[in-house]
């Protein structure tokens, strides 16, 4: 049996003035496996811990109960006073003396049988106390960030700016994302490009930055500190050592097809950069649209490439990145209206997006910035904007709100009524929501130029004619109204991008139930998500703007910092066990572990029929919180909780019902 | 056969007056199910009672009981041994489980442990037998050589003769005792026992049958036999000469019991020593080992099977396995 | 006509033969005993004729399959709905491989209690087939008709699973998964549930007086399939080995509470247990209180998960 | 059933580490007082108690179980508390069948904050313990 020194503290009279405190020592001396009691005034003292020691030594103590107050005071204290005796500090066990029982219980007699039992209770749970070890993980001291929009790219500058090196991976040619579409930003209607172009410039030609464009990850394997990445490069066909951007193969190539960063309201060639001023300015060939590659023949690019840099046999490749933290920022994407036929939207070219308006106004656009309509390339007389397509609408798009819509629709009625001052504008709105440094002000501007908020849904949307006529009901004074108008601008909801569950698939990170990634806990760990070392930031967790995407890739980038600042890492030694010779290999563990800790291996046993392999849970202790979810769900018991294990939980039963 | 011819009802007068003091164990029936139950004192059978599911042993040997009581103090541990029996009547036992009961009493008392707990509750138990007029589909008593009418371990037996008429005869001090209480007249009276209602297709006589067995020890049949074994204790527990037990501590905090329980061989952790090895891993082996101690060891040792042909692993083996089938298997036949 | 042996030996064969199978899982006829039919495995094309398809095949295989297949075995079952149930259970528990596995599935009419068919009417074993007639199963050539409502098995009153899910092939006859003998599965539930607290608790220590703790239930049940049982271990001692009413209690609930929202309700366990302990009674409680409680209607579906492994954010809160 | 004098109920509390034990210890701060039945145990999380423990304290000679836990939506590891809720509801109910009064179970929320709050559930479980008795059903023979 193990030799256990109980050290009883009276805390001064907090303790000693309630609990009769040698009633208290002649009971605890009877109790099984303890050799060593003593008091002390205050244990948490300098004297007090060097007391401790003393009768470690001299008692041979190998298990150590200090009854005094809460463990999540000063556990720690006589953990690391543990150490200094040469014992291990998990082999120490608290009883709660003071918040628990002398501060709460007045009745001598009641309080100081409560705290036998609580001393009694720790005995016997540290008496089955084995010692553990916080394993070290060694870190990589580098990051991947995922999505090359806004966010991806200041956690990216950031993480850089504190010496990381980084590996930026974006699916398209070029960086920038959502915002290098926008034409102007609320609520300072600074331009977009303007503040967005040096910033992935900047990412570019940083030294810690490897930027890997039109790539993607393919999976995901290892843990906080030690991830290993593989990155598909996909062929761009274009050598982007040799290629000097210099355009001439853009103005040859023959074919036309709609241009992707123009949302379709545009063209470009099969060799292209998707925006002047893309990052890195290196065109690459859509191998579906190229003649050369349909037909076998043109290689008109390659001609007139003067660098010789046409590579048609290019191949994509697959690169290995070891990362010790990841930044998640892959971004939203724009609800589809189709969804609410009433609004005719695909039926009119004139019923158009929000994001396809900012092409519409951009000056890099299709129109070359004159607001013109789509169907008949007039300039619009009437332009009528129609809010929460999409959100807050549970049946046909999302329950949330986007967040971002009133403030944009806000900007887009400025932008028209600068450009075209005799443009009426409507706006059909449920709420107008405005929270935020100088929106409030913002959207008051835009009626005070004369933009019509009209409160109520809209209807329907259909053609008249070659114009649009509107029916809908002004909510507020209850009447129907009936306009026409020649563009309709569908405020579409942001929605997670398409292939959001398979990233969080390959990630192991979880996704809430519209297919946004879930951060760790609402209030306080907003951008670390449930599997340590992957972060997140933007609009992949959730309709943001730009303040808050930057703001948010700042945290994300900070957090991975602090992680990537170090050498290694301790692990928690509370971790989950698996007794291999009892798990069945059913992996029920697995499916309640909210960190993906737990995962299978093969392992050879011998049994009577011989050598055989067997299916195991095994867990990674750099990824377990030690929640203890799993030992519960397991019903051979072989999964266990290291410090919180069965046997203990039930000697603790045991020891407070004698 | 001498015995004292009685009524029925005067019967159970006389007993109940006899066993006064005593706890009375006696065949209850139970939603379906008969097994020996505490009651009030002895009763009337119906027609339909053949023998219990579960034997008496477990009022001689119970399924769980303390042997002795501990209590660490200062570093010392002081020890009180268990008092678990109290005197008991167990009452309507058929000869097949009084058989057994005699075999446990031998294997009980031999030396150097007998098992005084036992032998303490053996000898405050007075037992009444009940000589057996129907078989039940599974018995198989006289392929083992027990006799349906045969008293064996009973200190007093009851033969029913016709309609409400028994027959009773002492067998042991107590049961003349008892029965010099009883009024009535010794008379010869002719007693008809029931006939098994299977025979055991018996490859040999059963004194040689430990040899037959052993030569066998390899057989292929076993595993024929075995494969389908599930290995749970039922066997073991309904069988009334199992005797196999396992003893652990009960402990409640420096406080306890030793207690020991009935263990049984079918069961896969049985055999299994400390460092994990295990000399009977599978079930082949597992249930070769029931059988072979039963038919083989015991008699090779003792000169007696531990076996008295009361049927019932054959009527409740969920997967029908059964010493029929082991000797049917051994003997060659291929199914 | 469900009792058509001579196609299920076709089929078992023709399994055989075509090597799907290394061998195929059945019941066979008891030589000694003319009511007991055991589980029976057969290697070869030209066995197939050992194995047998009446109203006797009493034993579930599913728990058999397990360590079958253990070794890589490719095995074919003769499985009925509880018995291919069962096999799934193992599967989604991943104790059997699938692709280890192939379902021939018999649409079953229910099984008699062959010891009280022997001891009531012996003269029904001579038959030579049988036909099911919904209410009775009647001998062929005989015209012995045994009554359902006299002789099922327990387990058989009860099924809800007649008709064999999720096969590779299912024995094409009539059949589907009514039980017109079952009309409320959890009649004995509301029954238990109605009475007073403490007749309730009477009730189970009554039980609890009888059950030997002999592992039969756990044994056979498709759901019980750990590696190394809880209630086995020393350290920790979830279980005492001392039998009391305490004890019990804990080995009963602990069991009940392991199976819950994954008993297959084969009835197994209540068909093995020597003393009659009234298992079913509390698997189906948990069945009944994870309808309730979470809408989970079906005990068990294959490839669905655990619902005591999940949880709803609007689960119910009855603490107060 | 007749009550040995001067029985006080024995509440065994399964504590979460990071709510409701803290609320516990903000009781003690506040020196809120509450009746000394209740003797905490300190687990990671809600969902780290297995129902046999508490069958295992009803048996041992606990009066009633109490598990304490984050809020829906708070739990430290996210779920934890949701999987203890389902568990411990049909624990409960199945107790409640086999014949063990379901006041002896209570799962409650309790956040770090709530200290008044953990000691109203005390007091309030206190008081219905005392009218229930002590557990007769499963108590164990004690040595003679």
């Amino acid at each position: 049996m193990k030799r256990v020194g109980v050290f009883l503290c009276w805390c001064g009279s907090n303790i000693a003035g309630v609990v009769d405190m040698d009633r208290l020592q002649a009971e605890v001396e009877r109790m099984p496996g303890v050799v060593h009691v003593e008091q002390n005034k205050y244990t948490c003292s300098d004297p007090g811990q060097e007391s401790i020691r003393r009768a470690i030594r001299e008692h041979r103590l190998q298990r150590v109960v200090v009854a005094a107050c809460s463990p999540r005071m000063h556990e720690r204290t006589f953990r690391a006073m543990m150490r200094t005796a040469g014992l291990n500090p998990y082999l120490l066990e608290m009883a709660n003396l003071r918040e628990h029982c002398s501060w709460v219980h007045r009745d001598i007699d009641e309080a100081t049988a409560k705290a036998v039992d609580l001393v009694r209770r720790a005995v016997f749970k540290v008496r089955l106390a084995r010692p553990l070890q916080s394993g070290k993980v060694p870190i990589t001291r580098r990051a991947l960030v995922l999505g090359g929009g806004i966010a991806g790219i200041q956690a990216a500058l950031d993480l850089a700016d504190f010496g990381i090196p980084v590996v930026l991976v974006e699916s398209s040619p070029s960086l920038g994302g959502r915002m290098a579409q926008l034409d102007k930003t609320f609520p300072t209607l600074d331009c977009s490009s303007c503040i967005l172009t040096p910033k992935m410039v900047e990412v570019a030609t940083h030294p810690s930055i490897r930027l890997l464009t039109y790539s993607e990850v393919e999976s995901v394997e290892g843990y906080v500190g030690n991830f290993k990445v593989l990155v598909r490069r996909k062929a761009r066909s274009v050598d982007e050592q040799r290629c000097t951007g210099c355009g001439e193969c853009l103005s040859k190539c023959p074919a036309k097809v709609p241009s992707e960063f123009d949302l379709g309201l545009g063209t470009r060639g099969a060799i292209y950069v998707p925006f002047p001023q893309a990052v890195p300015n290196v065109p690459v060939i859509d191998r579906q649209s190229c003649l050369y590659f349909t037909r076998g023949r043109c290689r008109i690019c390659q001609r007139a490439c003067p660098a010789g840099a046409i590579d048609y046999q290019q191949e994509d490749r697959l690169e290995s990145y070891e990362v010790g933290a990841i930044v998640v920022a892959t971004g939203y994407d724009q609800f589809d209206p189709a969804a609410y036929g009433e609004y005719a939207y695909r039926a009119s070219p004139n019923v158009i997006t929000g994001l396809e308006f900012e092409r519409l106004v951009s000056s890099t656009g299709p129109t070359g910035g004159r607001i013109l309509t789509p169907g008949g390339g007039r300039e619009p007389q009437r332009v009528v904007f129609i809010k929460c397509v999409g959100s807050r609408d549970e049946q046909r798009g999302a329950s949330y709100c986007s967040k971002t819509c009133c403030m944009y629709v806000a900007k887009q009625a400025i932008l028209l009524k600068e450009k075209l001052p005799r443009c009426e504008v409507y706006v059909f709105y449920m709420d107008v929501r405005a929270a935020g440094k100088d929106y409030e002000e913002f959207y008051l501007r835009a009626r005070e130029m004369g933009v019509q908020y009209v409160r109520g849904r809209v209807a329907r949307v259909f053609p008249h004619g070659d114009r649009l006529r509107i029916r809908a009901e002004d909510t507020l004074i209850g009447r129907r109204l009936e306009l026409e108008a020649d563009l309709v601008v569908l405020a579409s909801a942001m929605v997670p991008r398409p292939d959001a569950r398979q990233v969080a698939r390959k990630l192991g990170i979880a996704a809430n139930q519209h297919g946004f990634f879930s951060e760790a806990h609402p209030k306080l760990r907003p951008v670390e998500t449930h599997t340590a070392g992957i972060f997140l930031a933007g609009a992949a967790q959730g309709p943001k703007d730009i303040p808050d995407s930057v703001a948010q890739a700042g945290a994300a980038a900070s957090k991975a910092a602090a992680l990537l600042s170090r050498q290694e890492m301790e692990t928690e030694p509370v971790v989950a066990e698996v007794n291999e010779h009892w798990c069945s290999g059913c992996l029920r563990c697995a499916r309640v572990c909210p960190y993906n800790a737990i995962s299978e291996r093969e392992i050879r046993v011998r049994t009577a029929a011989g050598v055989r392999t067997k299916t195991v849970a095994t867990v990674n202790p750099g990824l377990c919180q030690g929640c203890g979810a799993c030992a519960v769900a397991c019903r051979d018991g072989a999964m266990n909780l290291a410090g919180f294990a069965d046997q203990q939980v039930l000697a603790e039963v045991d020891a407070l019902c004698l | 056969m001498a015995v004292k011819l009685v009524r029925g009802s005067d019967m159970l007068r006389w007993l109940r007056r006899c066993g006064e003091g005593r706890r009375w164990v006696v065949p209850a029936k139970e939603d379906r199910h008969w097994l020996f139950a505490e009651r009030d004192g002895p009763v009337v059978f119906p027609p339909d009672y053949r023998n219990a599911t579960v034997g008496p042993k477990g009022w001689l040997l119970p399924r769980s009981e303390p042997i002795l009581y501990y209590r660490w103090t200062g570093g010392r541990v002081s020890v009180t041994p268990a008092q678990g029996w109290r005197p008991q009547v167990i009452y309507g036992v058929r000869p097949c489980d009084l058989k057994a009961i005699a075999l446990l009493d031998s294997i009980m008392a031999s030396e150097p442990w007998p098992e005084t707990q036992y032998l303490t509750r053996r000898a405050h138990t007075v037992l009444v037998g009940m000589a057996c007029t129907a078989a039940s589909s599974c018995c198989f008593c006289t392929s083992m050589g027990v006799h349906p009418a045969e008293s064996y371990a009973a200190d007093l037996m009851i033969y029913p003769l016709q309609g409400e008429e028994y027959g009773v005869a002492a067998f042991s001090e107590v049961g003349r005792e008892w029965l010099a209480q009883l009024e009535g007249e010794e008379a010869d009276a002719a007693f008809s026992p029931a006939v098994p209602a299977l025979s055991l297709p018996m490859p040999t006589s059963l004194e040689d049958l430990p040899g037959w067995l052993e030569r066998r020890f390899d057989d292929p049949g076993w595993q024929r036999l075995a494969w389908r074994c599930l290995s749970c204790g039922l066997c073991a527990y309904l069988c009334p000469t199992c005797y196999c037990y396992g003893i652990s501590d009960v402990d409640r905090g420096g406080a306890g019991r030793r207690v020991r329980w009935w263990d049984a061989c079918t069961l896969p952790d049985f055999s299994r020593m400390a460092g994990g090895h295990d000399p009977r891993p599978t079930t082949t082996e597992r249930v070769r080992q029931r059988i072979m101690h039963k038919l083989a060891y015991h008699p090779a040792r003792q000169g007696e099977i531990l076996c008295t042909g009361c049927g019932r692993c054959i009527e409740y083996c969920p997967m029908g396995i059964h010493l029929p089938a082991a000797l049917r298997l051994l003997g060659g036949d291929g199914r | 006509m469900s009792w058509a042996l001579p196609a299920v030996d076709a089929l078992a064969a023709r399994l055989l033969e075509d090597r799907l199978v290394d061998a195929v899982l059945g019941w066979a006829r008891d030589p000694d005993l003319p009511w007991q039919r055991y589980p029976h495995r057969v290697d070869e094309p030209s066995r197939v004729g050992e194995l047998v398809w009446d109203p006797f095949c009493a034993p579930g295989l599913a728990k058999l399959v397990f360590r079958m297949t253990e070794g890589g075995l490719k095995l074919g079952v003769l499985a009925r709905g509880c018995d291919a149930l069962g096999v799934w259970r193992l599967i989604h528990d991943r104790r059997i491989a699938r692709e280890n596995v192939y379902l021939l599935g018999l649409p079953c009419p229910g099984m008699a209690d062959g010891v009280r068919v022997w001891e009531e009417c012996p003269e029904a074993f001579d038959a030579a087939g049988w036909e099911d007639h919904g209410s009775h199963w009647v001998a062929v050539p005989t015209g012995i008709r045994l009554p359902k409502e006299r002789f099922l098995l327990d387990k058989c009153l009860q099924c809800q699973v007649r008709w064999p899910r999720q096969c590779d092939e299912v024995l094409a006859v009539q059949g589907g998964s009514w039980n017109p003998f079952c009309e409320d599965r959890y009649r004995q539930v509301r029954q238990l549930e109605e009475l007073p607290l403490p007749q309730r608790f009477d009730f189970w220590r009554g039980w609890f007086e009888r059950c030997l703790r002999c592992f039969a239930c756990r044994q056979v049940c498709p759901a019980c399939n750990c590696e190394s049982c809880s209630l086995d271990q020393f350290e920790p001692n979830w279980l005492e080995r001392e039998v009391g009413v305490a004890t019990q209690f804990i080995f009963h609930f602990t069991r009940a509470l392991h199976v819950a929202g994954r008993c297959v309700d084969c009835g197994e366990c209540q068909r093995a247990c020597p003393v009659g302990f009234p298992l079913g009674a509390l698997n189906r409680k948990m069945m009944k209180d994870m309808e309730d409680l979470f809408g989970v209607r079906e005990p068990f579906v294959p490839q669905e998960s655990e619902p005591l492994g999940e949880f709803a954010l609007d689960d119910p809160d009855e603490f107060r | 059933m007749s009550v040995r004098e001067g029985w006080r109920p024995k509440i065994v509390a399964f504590c979460c580490n990071w709510c409701s034990y803290a609320g516990a210890d903000l009781a003690g701060t506040s020196r809120i007082p509450y009746p000394a039945s209740v003797r905490i145990i300190r687990v990671p999380c809600s969902g780290r108690v297995n129902p046999v423990f508490v069958v295992r304290a009803l048996q041992r000679g606990a009066d009633g179980v109490l598990v304490a836990g984050c809020h829906p939506g708070d739990c430290h590891y996210s779920t934890g508390n949701l999987y203890a809720r389902r568990r411990l509801l049909v624990t409960r109910r199945l107790l409640a069948y086999m014949g063990i009064e379901p006041e002896r179970l209570r799962l409650c929320w309790v956040s770090a904050s709530e200290g008044e709050r953990f000691a109203k559930v005390i007091e309030e479980m206190t008081a219905v313990l005392e009218k229930l008795g002590p557990v007769q059903q499963l108590r164990e023979e004690g040595p003679p």
